[in-house]
């Protein structure tokens, strides 16, 4: 078969959301590809310089459907740099607990999408069941499911619901039962760790080099993690692990999440042990004082960024998000090229596409 | 366990610099590195928090100040490209981290307002590529000797940029 | 009574009642008529258009039965995979029955969607490809009996095809063609790789299949499925030929297009591959054949392997053979829900470096049986 | 860590077929589907959950705090009348544009206005979406759940009645009162810091004319502007008294700056704005009607 070009996307399902990936086949061997982005763009960031301090958060939640909890979070930890704040210990804990707990249902959703790519509806169902757990968590917390618009610059909005300490600990076990279970689901089978093993490798220089942030970085042995290496919030406090793979392929990148999660359930059990009494918020100015505030946080998808100019107004003068997702797909063409079709699948899934962030 | 507690001690040390150079701690030495290097252009390094710096960089030396970032200094990572409209200038700021030594630096480089062009620094960090196209797009900057400097985000045919401060919807 | 003797019966029955009129009409009508219509009466009592009709009435009998089995299909499907991934299934339409007839108003909802044609298809091709892939698919369900006395058999004595399973194979590797032809006048670069795909997976999947069905043949001494099944009364062939067995089932797998081996139709890489541009019935055909398929993949495992009617008399025959038919399709869903999809050069690799020598050595292990003097 | 297992894949597919085996039995002959049939059961949300709106018209005072704070534009403040609270401005939502984020609940300084745990919102119609007050009305719904905001007990002036005899401030065990003179009318009030404040109540108890009242009040997250008068402009019209939806402005006669009217006699003295700003809860309304630019408040739109 001669070579051509495959439009995947922007209505695929592959793509989950919108964007386009354009591969040229030679029969089924992929010999280019080149990734389209912006049909979701929202203007946020202009978005953004209209509205006052406060009403922002919101909007941030909307950057990803996946793990909207972090992205407010880091917004108002912008914030908070920006008019020099100082958060309550009991909202940094609580804070800590979330979105930890946003980033299992995000994995968790990752996992559901990947295996949907791979042909793997139980898959889908299982993880998607079971990331209702935390989600039901999160709404009893923060009263919403998707959008939660729970962080406040100078706390949290709501402190934590009454029997919410049990539900977690109960939920924590039987998320560490569920992974048990992954672990045979997916590793377990051959045909799963065929479809992984040695597929899309990305090596260490190459991920340095093009940006690449966040798990899929550690799975190509790259040892950082800004929890650990830049710590915010209460995570100094925390004991858990690094997680890094050497491989760099897809089946590095599944182990390097799946870890994740576990080393999530570590670190929600210490917050609700090590959880202080007090205040949840304290009142935050109206106006940010002239100046610079920078936020950088580790994203289940990678390294997310804000930086915030102050203009002494109650409206930020310029507020710029860094995606993870957005440097990350513009390594795509890297990974991909040399592989099958089908891979095509299992590496952008792999690499765990949001595009409400990617667009902004 | 010890390894990561080594390191996380290792992120966040102390403020307070002993007076000798050998206890000098690796924000100073970053930026003093820099400021020998290119004393003319390199100005106003101070550190911000721990393991966080900022320098002013001249944008006629931006891209052999980034060169001697990435392969003597050892910041490996470009984070972000952002760009701000000022009433009377742009400034870029490029957001690079270190891997080895958990260390981030802030270099603000300025150009005039009717001529936002800086050089690109995308066939240093490849990920610099998609970021300058994004700061092309969203704010006018040129980037000198990119290779492909075309919009991302918006379609193709859009003529003004949307972040800039006299563009109204 | 076997079905062709009650048929023979209906027939008899109806072609003299409407004989009558014949008669009737020819010594009414004048003389150059009359003759005729006596003539027509005179054919319609003789034994071969008896012996016809018979076999059109049988054979309307045998699909039909077939069809209501493939609308359980597509129930234990929905139902069954609905309760392994965890959710309900089926069940507003028809709840009394558990939601039996969410197929029924799925179907009459497709009925009367448009029929969309792309331009730039090839109309010819396009139109063809259903009709092949459906009716080649249905002709497989007339040669399989589901019992001695109920099946579409030629005399009074129950003789059947005599090289039914081949007839039933041969026709089960039709298919491709139309995936192939369906995929290519699409004029569409997904269902172009995905009849690709096709052509290239049964061929190399077929081979397999039909050397441990000649295994069959071989212990069984004929190509007639009463005789194979006959055969069996003693000892299931899935005890001696186990490599056999399984090398069947994922073959049948294959062939029949079901999730490891669902490449041409792979969602997440070729949108739904060589389906795409079908939409309304004919999608809602190519649904319903791939459940015919299953059907009739099941059945024929269970009349090469599984000892075909074969069980305790206190079930009557036939519902032994569909209750066989039902434990392969339900083990094809529970592997089918368990496993991602495989790539289509594993898959390839899979079918000749693995599966065609395990066909083989079970080739072998049959004839090594036969010669022995065991069967 | 010990819990993690090495991947086995020597069962090929027996590994994933055992798990998908135990749920067939588990949701097959065990049990039901962990799906919920939503129209006929349905969950239990929590009481923070935001749904559609509920609005208690007796504490709501009208200010619009809701209106500004909302990201969206949502609300508006609808004239109503009503026949025990008489003529009132209360807010409506659409619910259309609504993205429920829960600014309007939390911003209300009388905790008025709540989320319920209602979500069936859907109509074919988008008019039907804008909601007015009477729609969202629940007068009850705030008895149903406790309010997680905590109440304080804080003196409360009521200037009309003050004289300014400092006895208040006098009892203050913490010394938290301070009266401080009014410009040009000769008069001083009681300040009180409340921050300082512990709600001993003493200064309400000692105040021989009852200006000073112990009032529950909801404590406030947000940082809301505040009134500043320029005395200059201020021509003592009073709009912005009858504008404050807290009463927490007074029109204070100042002394000295009588007329002279044509028949010899004195006229009345001109009267200027006074703020209480332990009431004032923000909304600048005083600023939106002040047709004299006499008031100032920073970061509140016209």
């Amino acid at each position: 078969m001669a070579e051509m070009w495959i439009n995947m996307g922007p209505q695929h399902p592959m793509t989950h959301g919108l964007w386009n990936l354009r591969v040229k086949v030679d029969g089924e061997t992929i010999v280019d590809a080149e990734p389209e982005v912006g049909y979701l763009h929202r203007g946020i960031e202009k978005l953004c310089e209209a509205r006052t301090y406060p009403q922002i958060i919101p909007i941030a939640d909307r950057l990803c459907y996946g793990s909207s909890l972090t992205w407010s979070h880091l917004y108002c930890l912008t914030v908070e740099d920006l008019m020099d704040i100082e958060v309550p210990e009991r909202a940094e804990y609580i804070r800590v607990m979330a979105i930890e707990m946003q980033r299992i249902a995000s994995h968790l959703m990752w996992l559901a999408a990947y295996a949907g790519d791979l042909g793997l509806a139980v898959g889908f169902t299982y993880t998607m069941r079971d990331r209702e757990v935390f989600v039901d968590l999160l709404q009893a917390l923060t009263g919403s499911r998707l959008t939660y618009n729970y962080p406040r610059i100078g706390g949290v909005a709501h402190d934590l619901p009454p029997d919410f300490e049990r539900d977690t600990v109960r939920a924590v076990q039987y998320m560490e039962m569920r992974l048990k279970e992954y672990e045979d689901l997916f590793d377990g089978s051959k045909i799963f760790m065929m479809r992984n093993v040695g597929i899309g490798i990305l090596r260490k220089e190459d991920g340095i080099n093009l940006g690449v942030t966040g798990p899929s970085l550690r799975a190509s042995g790259v040892d950082y993690d800004l929890r650990k290496d830049m710590p915010y919030s209460v995570y100094p406090e925390m004991d858990f692990e690094v997680v890094k793979h050497e491989d760099g392929d897809c089946y590095a990148r599944y182990r390097v999440r799946m870890d994740e999660m576990w080393e999530s359930c570590r670190i929600i059990r210490q917050a609700l042990q090590k959880m202080p009494t007090g205040r949840w918020r304290v009142v935050a100015p109206r106006n940010a004082p002239v100046g610079t505030g920078l936020g950088r946080v580790e994203d289940p998808r990678g390294e997310a960024v804000m930086y915030a100019v102050g203009d002494g107004t109650d409206r930020p003068y310029r507020l710029k998000i860094r995606s993870p997702i957005f440097v990350t797909v513009s390594a795509a063409p890297k990974i991909l090229v040399g592989y099958k079709l089908a891979d095509v699948v299992a590496i952008m899934g792999g690499l765990d596409m949001c595009i409400g962030e990617n667009d902004r | 366990m010890s390894e990561g507690d080594k390191r996380s001690s290792a992120g966040v040390v102390g403020i307070e610099t002993a007076p000798s150079r050998v206890g000098e701690n690796p924000e100073r030495r970053v930026l003093r590195a820099l400021a020998e290097s290119f004393p003319k252009t390199v100005s106003e390094g101070t550190q911000l928090r721990p393991g966080v710096m900022r320098a002013k960089v001249d944008r006629s030396d931006l891209y052999s100040v980034c060169r001697t970032l990435r392969e003597d200094l050892g910041f490996e990572h470009l984070t972000m490209i952002s760009a701000v409209d000022y009433d009377d200038r742009f400034e870029i700021i490029y957001h690079i981290a270190s891997y080895q030594s958990r260390l981030l630096i802030e270099l603000i480089s300025t150009t005039p307002k009717d001529d936002p062009v800086v050089d690109s620094v995308s066939s240093i960090w490849g990920g610099a590529n998609w970021q300058e196209r994004e700061s092309y797009d969203l704010m006018g900057i040129e980037f000198k000797s990119h290779p492909k400097l075309e919009r991302i985000l918006l379609p193709k045919d859009v003529l003004y940029h949307p972040l800039r401060k006299d563009f109204r919807g | 009574m076997n079905l062709y003797q009650f048929c023979y019966g209906i027939v008899h029955w109806l072609v003299g009642l409407v004989n009558n009129i014949w008669y009737w009409l020819g010594d009414f009508l004048p003389w150059y008529f009359g003759d005729l219509f006596t003539a027509i009466g005179n054919f319609a009592a003789s034994e071969g258009h008896l012996w016809f009709m018979t076999l059109l009435v049988e054979s309307v009998v045998v699909v039909v039965i077939a069809l209501i089995n493939v609308l359980n299909f597509l129930w234990i499907f929905r139902k069954l995979s609905g309760r392994i991934l965890d959710f309900y299934g089926p069940y507003y339409v028809g709840y009394r029955i558990g939601g039996w007839l969410q197929n029924l108003a799925d179907g009459m909802k497709l009925f009367i969607k448009e029929i969309i044609v792309p331009t730039k298809a090839d109309r010819l091709g396009f139109l063809l490809a259903p009709v092949i892939f459906v009716g080649s698919s249905l002709t497989i369900l007339a040669v399989i009996p589901f019992s001695v006395d109920f099946g579409i058999s030629t005399s009074e004595s129950g003789e059947y095809v005599s090289a039914g399973a081949l007839f039933a194979l041969a026709a089960f590797s039709i298919a491709p063609f139309a995936i192939l032809l369906a995929g290519w006048s699409s004029n569409n670069k997904y269902t172009l790789i995905g009849g690709m795909r096709s052509a290239a997976q049964m061929m190399s999947y077929e081979i397999p299949l039909i050397l441990c069905a000649a295994s069959v043949f071989l212990l069984a001494g004929s190509f007639n499925f009463v005789e194979i099944v006959d055969a069996q009364s003693g000892i299931w062939f899935f005890i001696p030929l186990f490599i056999g067995f399984v090398v069947f089932l994922i073959c049948l797998m294959a062939e029949v297009e079901i999730i490891p081996f669902d490449l041409p139709e792979a969602e997440a890489e070729l949108v739904e591959g060589w389906t795409t541009e079908y939409g309304g019935m004919r999608f809602g055909l190519f649904y319903m054949t791939t459940a015919v398929r299953s059907y009739a993949g099941g059945a024929l495992a269970t009349a090469l392997f599984l000892g075909g009617w074969h069980g305790p008399s206190f079930l009557p025959d036939e519902i032994w053979f569909l209750i066989k038919a039902y434990i392969v399709f339900t083990v094809f869903m529970w592997l089918t829900w368990s496993v991602p999809r495989i790539r289509i050069d594993q898959m390839l690799v899979f079918g000749w470096r693995r599966l065609l020598p395990l066909a083989v050595l079970n080739l072998l292990i049959a004839a090594a049986l036969k010669s022995g003097g065991w069967f | 860590m010990d819990d993690r297992r090495k991947p086995r894949t020597t069962g090929v597919v027996l590994n994933p077929m055992k798990r998908t085996g135990k749920q067939l039995v588990r949701t097959l002959i065990l049990g039901k589907p962990n799906t919920v049939l939503y129209p006929e059961e349905k969950l239990d949300l929590p009481q923070v959950y935001r749904g559609k709106h509920a609005l208690d018209f007796k504490k709501c005072i009208g200010c619009g705090n809701c209106v500004v704070v909302c990201p969206n534009d949502c609300m508006w403040l609808e004239k109503v009348e009503d026949p025990e609270l008489g003529k009132i401005e209360r807010p409506g939502v659409d619910l259309g544009r609504c993205m429920f984020c829960g600014f309007c609940a939390e911003v209300c300084p009388t905790v008025a206005l709540h989320m319920t745990t209602e979500f069936e919102l859907a109509d074919s119609d988008r008019e039907n979406l804008r909601l007015s007050p009477l729609d969202i009305r629940d007068d009850s719904f705030g008895e149903t759940f406790v309010e997680e905001r905590e109440k304080r007990l804080v003196p409360v002036l009521d200037l009309s009645k003050c004289d300014g005899c400092e006895k208040c401030a006098g009892e203050c065990p913490e010394m938290c009162i301070a009266m401080m003179p009014i410009e040009n009318t000769g008069r001083k009030k009681p300040e009180i810091n409340l921050v300082k404040c512990k709600s001993h109540g003493k200064c309400a108890e000692t105040c021989p004319e009852k200006a000073l009242t112990m009032t529950e009040v909801y404590e406030s997250y947000f940082d809301m502007p505040e009134p500043k008068l320029i005395l200059d402009n201020c021509s003592g019209c009073g709009l912005c008294a009858r504008k404050c939806p807290s009463e927490a402005i007074y029109m204070l006669e100042m002394p000295g700056t009588e007329k002279t009217l044509k028949n010899g006699k004195k006229g009345k003295p001109k009267k200027r704005a006074v703020f209480v700003l332990e009431k004032c809860v923000g909304c600048g309304r005083c600023y939106q009607a002040c047709k004299f630019d006499a008031i100032d408040m920073p970061g509140v739109r016209k």
